[in-house]
């Protein structure tokens, strides 16, 4: 079994998509003879035609809204758009759309297509290609929002979302594409679409996160430990809906939370989160909740982008301030 | 130096003379001399028309939600259902019950729908028309996209969408032309011209002579038809869906029209368009033609007229007492909100489902 | 001096805005001959000429670019979208562009601009008239987000949202559009965009809530005070940025919160403000912080829609749950 | 009953050969003359291949992030720059540095952008274009406004974007053209149809004949160019902007051309195009041939030619290391981040802005 990158995982989720269901169509821009502009959809038209892997025209409400078209005429259209800046045309047909469509006819119609692309900062990528929406998608009713942070992740997650019936939008975190291989089998095992995946057991906080960012948290995790804090780490991975359960469950232990986010602050998935401790997490809490974020500005061109994403020492900055209450 | 590496041209087709008289009696398509179906139309026009007036009605009596009348498009709408098999698919706006009565969906289904009820969507059939689309001109996409999969799937289906004047304008349109053009979808865009879109005439949409050159931009072909006179709808129609289905690609149709109610019951027209330019679109309004042409040939009379009113106006009100019925006595409980999101509850709408119903006195207050 | 609706106010801040400067424009689909489907710009083309005030092509995306376009170029366009619902297609020059264009030429550009449009459910519209997407917009970094509730705040806020040198959304609660009169003086005077408003004071809970959901809060707090209860209301009025100070300041008095939106719960504004009390906020706190929200589900068709709306039962429920604790 | 109520054509120009000859002596634009215009615009499209030429280089050796090449382009980029005046503003993609040239924007400018520093779109001159633009297609409406803006104002200004063949797929291409249409705007929308979007071919975008067609669609007068033919790009675009500052309205004009490079240096095209049509393209490239013509013409000669070399050069090691030098001592500060978001900072900002100050070592270590 080979050690493979994230970007490698998605791409063999969706060959094998291709492969066991012949009503998968992928598609989007550059989708296949170059086989993505990261190489995502490497080989796919190759292998199963260009009447399932489709180059389109550089028209992004063309494939969101044909895409919704397909879904609900028997098809399960995977479309890729080519970077998160790019998605913005198409939240219109998500949102008006694709998210509405089984409650609209009361099931008569359902609409079960997959929105994947690239997201966040780090790459040195021009403007627009660099920021993270998710909290745009995951405040969208009828759209699941999901995040991997592995290979193994993004292979499982990605076969559920394009299995599941109803519209799923993915998101790839580009900085990580090829950041860590793993050893992932092509059993064609999914992995669930509403649970969160504790990384790293810990007793004193409990940092949550997902996408790139568990990079960071990670990093600020062992550099904890070795000041003898030990941190629990919690991928989010499915952003809309989120499973508290599993982050209060460790909040009740560890008494603190810090939510590491890139997008910006304001109106954020972290600040989901952290309502829902406000709420029914409240008791449990010995700290206040601190969110690590970007910031509410413009992701700044490459130059700086790093500035404006949370850094190891901002994510133990917070750490600290949620320590030193006691 | 200059060459020529593209020329086109938009031709208008009218039959039926605004006096029911034929333009042209040595060329009309056969449709013209087929007094059967024909009348067959014409009776669904006429039933159309019924229904929209009672569907006024109910909504002046408080009955109905803002609703949106087809008043004056009958025949333009009518040739839409007409020309489709049931196996195509139809992507309507919100005002062609002519096209969807053809097809099979209930008027009681077009009541629920405006009468606030997703029920009214759940068309009885076909199962895979689009519902109505409020977001103007996106339903066109939702068309290209069906095509496309009846391409891939190798279905000889066709599908059908219809924008208004205004929609037009909209980028969805126009990004559908294209995509048509892309990939050949068996796909045929309808352009109902009625001149308005809520307050804005047809000449402030854009500039160009007509919108069927929209078409152009794709290389599609791109007509016009006289869209009160049914023998021309139904004439562009035919050949548009069935080069559709034969494998020859996309097809424009503008159908020049007239809007002749409000935009909406919740919309007066008079705010700001005259009234004798109203009259004057009455004179050539479809019915009225249509039924001058059929008498004319024989094929129709006063008694059968008369007979066929009273027949449309028992049709609506049970369709209208059915609609009552339902949201009286069958009403939607607050479930309903949920249950329909997902194919499976997620884990949030089912805690959101089990507190909403701790309030079922919500909203009756309102 | 005449007692006036909400939209009425409306009228009047974009009458007192085209007369006094020469730049501003008004335009959108239905906005002049018709005076708007709501009627909130009725008689300005009249008074002002379709140079000023002017009718659009049905193109929400066009709407949105030319007014972007027109901002940078020495105008002020207060353009209108005629729902909520078909603001989605605006996302991407709003997101994109309008609320980038400052930062990315270094302020060699700007685009003072302001896009108004009814928001909220409540009276009986078809499907997209009655969604409340305000938590897209607010997590928008660069634009201001502002929603009135009362006439005298539409009028001062509308004003100060034109006259702002940066982009600003302006959401009117149209439930709400002809609920109250006031006595609004046609003075010219602004009021600030980044101040919450204490619409009633009171001592054991602290209602927040912004735009249509005002009425039911203060209907709540009524009642409330019916039973002995004190409950302090506060209307946000400006989302993006929000002043939490007046909120947590409340909070400190008070020792509970349930906050109050018409939107889905999932990444709304009231989860926003809800994280900002488990942060800086939370030694006041007595109680969870609770959020009595539309739910995340598609707005039902009208007959239903009053049932996803949050009620005063809804509210005085939420009101007792954080009561209880003490 | 048929009748033609609108017929469009759409036409070619091309006064130069490949071969550096006038393919009609006889009728060529007055410019075909103007030898010091037309040495002056050569100069500037030789600089600007040599800027591209070192921008590459310094992507290549990390220097600079990805960059858009634009190689090939220069007659068509060096003509909208050369038909505008200065009051004019400009809405470009992002590769046309020729027609930014001429405007004054800076080739540091330039290379900051790509360097990732914002202040590359901080444009010394003219303050008033537009900043390059990523989305695809989106400046064509920015353009639209820009032109409505001086219409209203009553400015005798004319407003330019450009888009790709691939942008031209997009609604908001489409609807900039149906708004020059509404409102007559003085609005010149070029497209540089250089055969390719990144790796999917202009056939794929859709199968009409010309993209130029597009502009039918709002009844534009819509031409088609030798986008490789300065005189021809010239006279068009001279033509076409002097119409719309006269108030005649907006004008479509595709220029064919050939992106000679990678779509961008993150790019390798021959994972999809053949050798052979690369090939066979710079045999028709711009630069050789209005070279070819000028010297046959004895407006140009190869002593001349060497010394516009060295000096090209000069000039962008020049601009280059000015570029170095801004970025490696004048970076910006981490409160760059938020200095322009508003032009008063709002109170959250203030609190984010003092807390980022507070990690300096932030970003360094990635
Ligand atoms: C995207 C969008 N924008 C605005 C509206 C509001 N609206 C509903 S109908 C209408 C006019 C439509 O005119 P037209 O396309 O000519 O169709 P008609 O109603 O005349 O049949 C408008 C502006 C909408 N439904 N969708
Ligand atoms: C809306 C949008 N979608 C996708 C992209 C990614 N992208 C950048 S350039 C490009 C191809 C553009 O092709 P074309 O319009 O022909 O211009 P060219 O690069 O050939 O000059 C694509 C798909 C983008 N920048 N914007
Ligand atoms: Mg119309
Ligand atoms: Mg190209």
């Amino acid at each position: 079994m080979a050690k493979i990158t994230l970007i490698e995982g998605v791409t063999l989720a969706l060959a094998r998509a291709l492969e066991e269901d012949s009503r998968v169509v992928v598609l989007g821009e550059d989708v296949g003879v170059n086989g993505g502009v990261f190489r995502a959809t490497a080989g796919l038209q190759q292998r199963f035609g260009d009447e399932r892997v489709i180059d389109t025209p550089l028209a992004e409400v063309m494939i969101a809204g044909m895409s919704v078209g397909m879904a609900t005429q028997g098809l399960k259209p995977v479309a890729e758009a080519q970077f998160c800046g790019f998605t913005m045309p198409m939240i219109d047909h998500l949102m008006c759309h694709a998210g509405r469509m089984r409650n609209r006819t009361r099931g008569r119609l359902s609409c079960p297509m997959v929105l994947r692309f690239p997201t966040g900062g780090g790459i040195h990528a021009p403007e627009h290609h660099s920021e993270s929406p998710e909290a745009l998608f995951a405040h969208m009713p009828g759209i699941r929002v999901v995040m991997p942070s592995s290979p193994s992740r993004a292979y499982g997650l990605l076969l559920a979302a394009i299995r599941d019936p109803d519209p799923v939008i993915y998101m790839e975190p580009k900085r990580i594409y090829r950041w860590q291989r793993e050893e992932v089998e092509d059993d064609g095992e999914e992995l669930p679409l509403d649970v969160c995946f504790t990384l790293r057991d810990g007793t004193d906080v409990t940092l949550v996160t997902w996408g790139a960012m568990v990079k960071e948290t990670l990093q600020a995790a062992d550099q904890l430990e070795q000041k003898g804090i030990s941190a629990e780490v919690i991928d989010v991975a499915t952003l809309s809906p989120i499973d508290m359960d599993t982050i209060i469950e460790s909040v009740e232990r560890t008494g603190r939370c810090v939510i590491i986010q890139e997008a910006p602050k304001h109106c954020g998935v972290a600040s989901e989160i952290a309502a829902n401790l406000a709420d029914t997490g409240i008791w449990n809490l010995h700290a206040p909740v601190k969110r690590v974020c970007g910031y509410d500005t413009v992701m700044p061109l490459y130059r700086n982008e790093m500035k404006y994403m949370p850094s190891v020492a901002r994510i133990l900055h917070a750490v600290n301030q949620v320590l030193e209450v006691s | 130096m200059a060459r020529t590496v593209a020329a086109f041209k938009v031709d208008h087709f009218q039959f039926l003379g605004q006096d029911g008289k034929l333009l042209d009696e040595q060329h009309v398509p056969a449709v013209a001399r087929d007094f059967d179906r024909l009348t067959d139309l014409y009776r669904l026009m006429t039933l159309t028309r019924s229904f929209d007036k009672k569907a006024v009605a109910l909504q002046r009596t408080g009955k109905l939600g803002t609703y949106a009348s087809s008043l004056g498009h009958e025949a333009a709408h009518v040739s839409i259902g007409a020309a489709m098999r049931e196996e195509d698919c139809l992507a309507p706006m919100y005002r062609e019950y002519g096209a969807q009565f053809y097809r099979g969906v209930k008027m009681s289904e077009v009541l629920l729908y405006w009468g606030g009820d997703e029920r009214g969507n759940d068309f009885s059939s076909p199962r895979h028309d689009f519902a109505w689309c409020v977001p103007i001109a996106t339903q066109c996409l939702h068309a290209a996209g069906a095509a496309m999969a009846y391409k891939l799937k190798n279905e000889a289906r066709v599908a059908v969408s219809i924008v208004g004047d205004g929609g037009s304008s909209k980028g969805d349109f126009l990004e559908a032309i294209n995509a048509a053009s892309a990939w050949k979808l068996p796909l045929v865009l309808v352009i109902v011209n009625n001149q308005w879109a809520i307050s804005v005439p047809r000449s402030k949409q854009n500039t160009a002579s007509t919108l069927a050159q929209k078409g152009i931009a794709g290389g599609l072909p791109s007509i016009q038809v006289d869209g009160n006179d049914l023998i021309a709808c139904l004439w562009a129609m035919e050949k548009a869906v069935s080069a559709a289905r034969a494998g020859k690609g996309a097809f424009v149709i503008e159908m020049l029209t007239y809007r002749l109610s409000d935009h909406t019951t919740a919309d007066d027209a008079r705010r700001y368009r005259p009234q004798e330019e109203v009259d004057e679109a009455w004179e050539k309004e479809p019915l009225k033609r249509l039924r001058a042409y059929l008498m004319d040939q024989g094929a129709w009379d006063e008694q059968r007229e008369q007979e066929l009113l009273a027949e449309c106006s028992q049709f609506v009100q049970q369709a209208a007492d059915e609609y009552i019925d339902i949201v009286q006595n069958d009403a939607q409980p607050v479930t309903a909100i949920f249950d329909y999101m997902y194919e499976e509850l997620p884990h949030d709408l089912v805690e959101q489902r089990a507190y909403a119903e701790k309030f079922p006195e919500d909203g009756g207050h309102h």
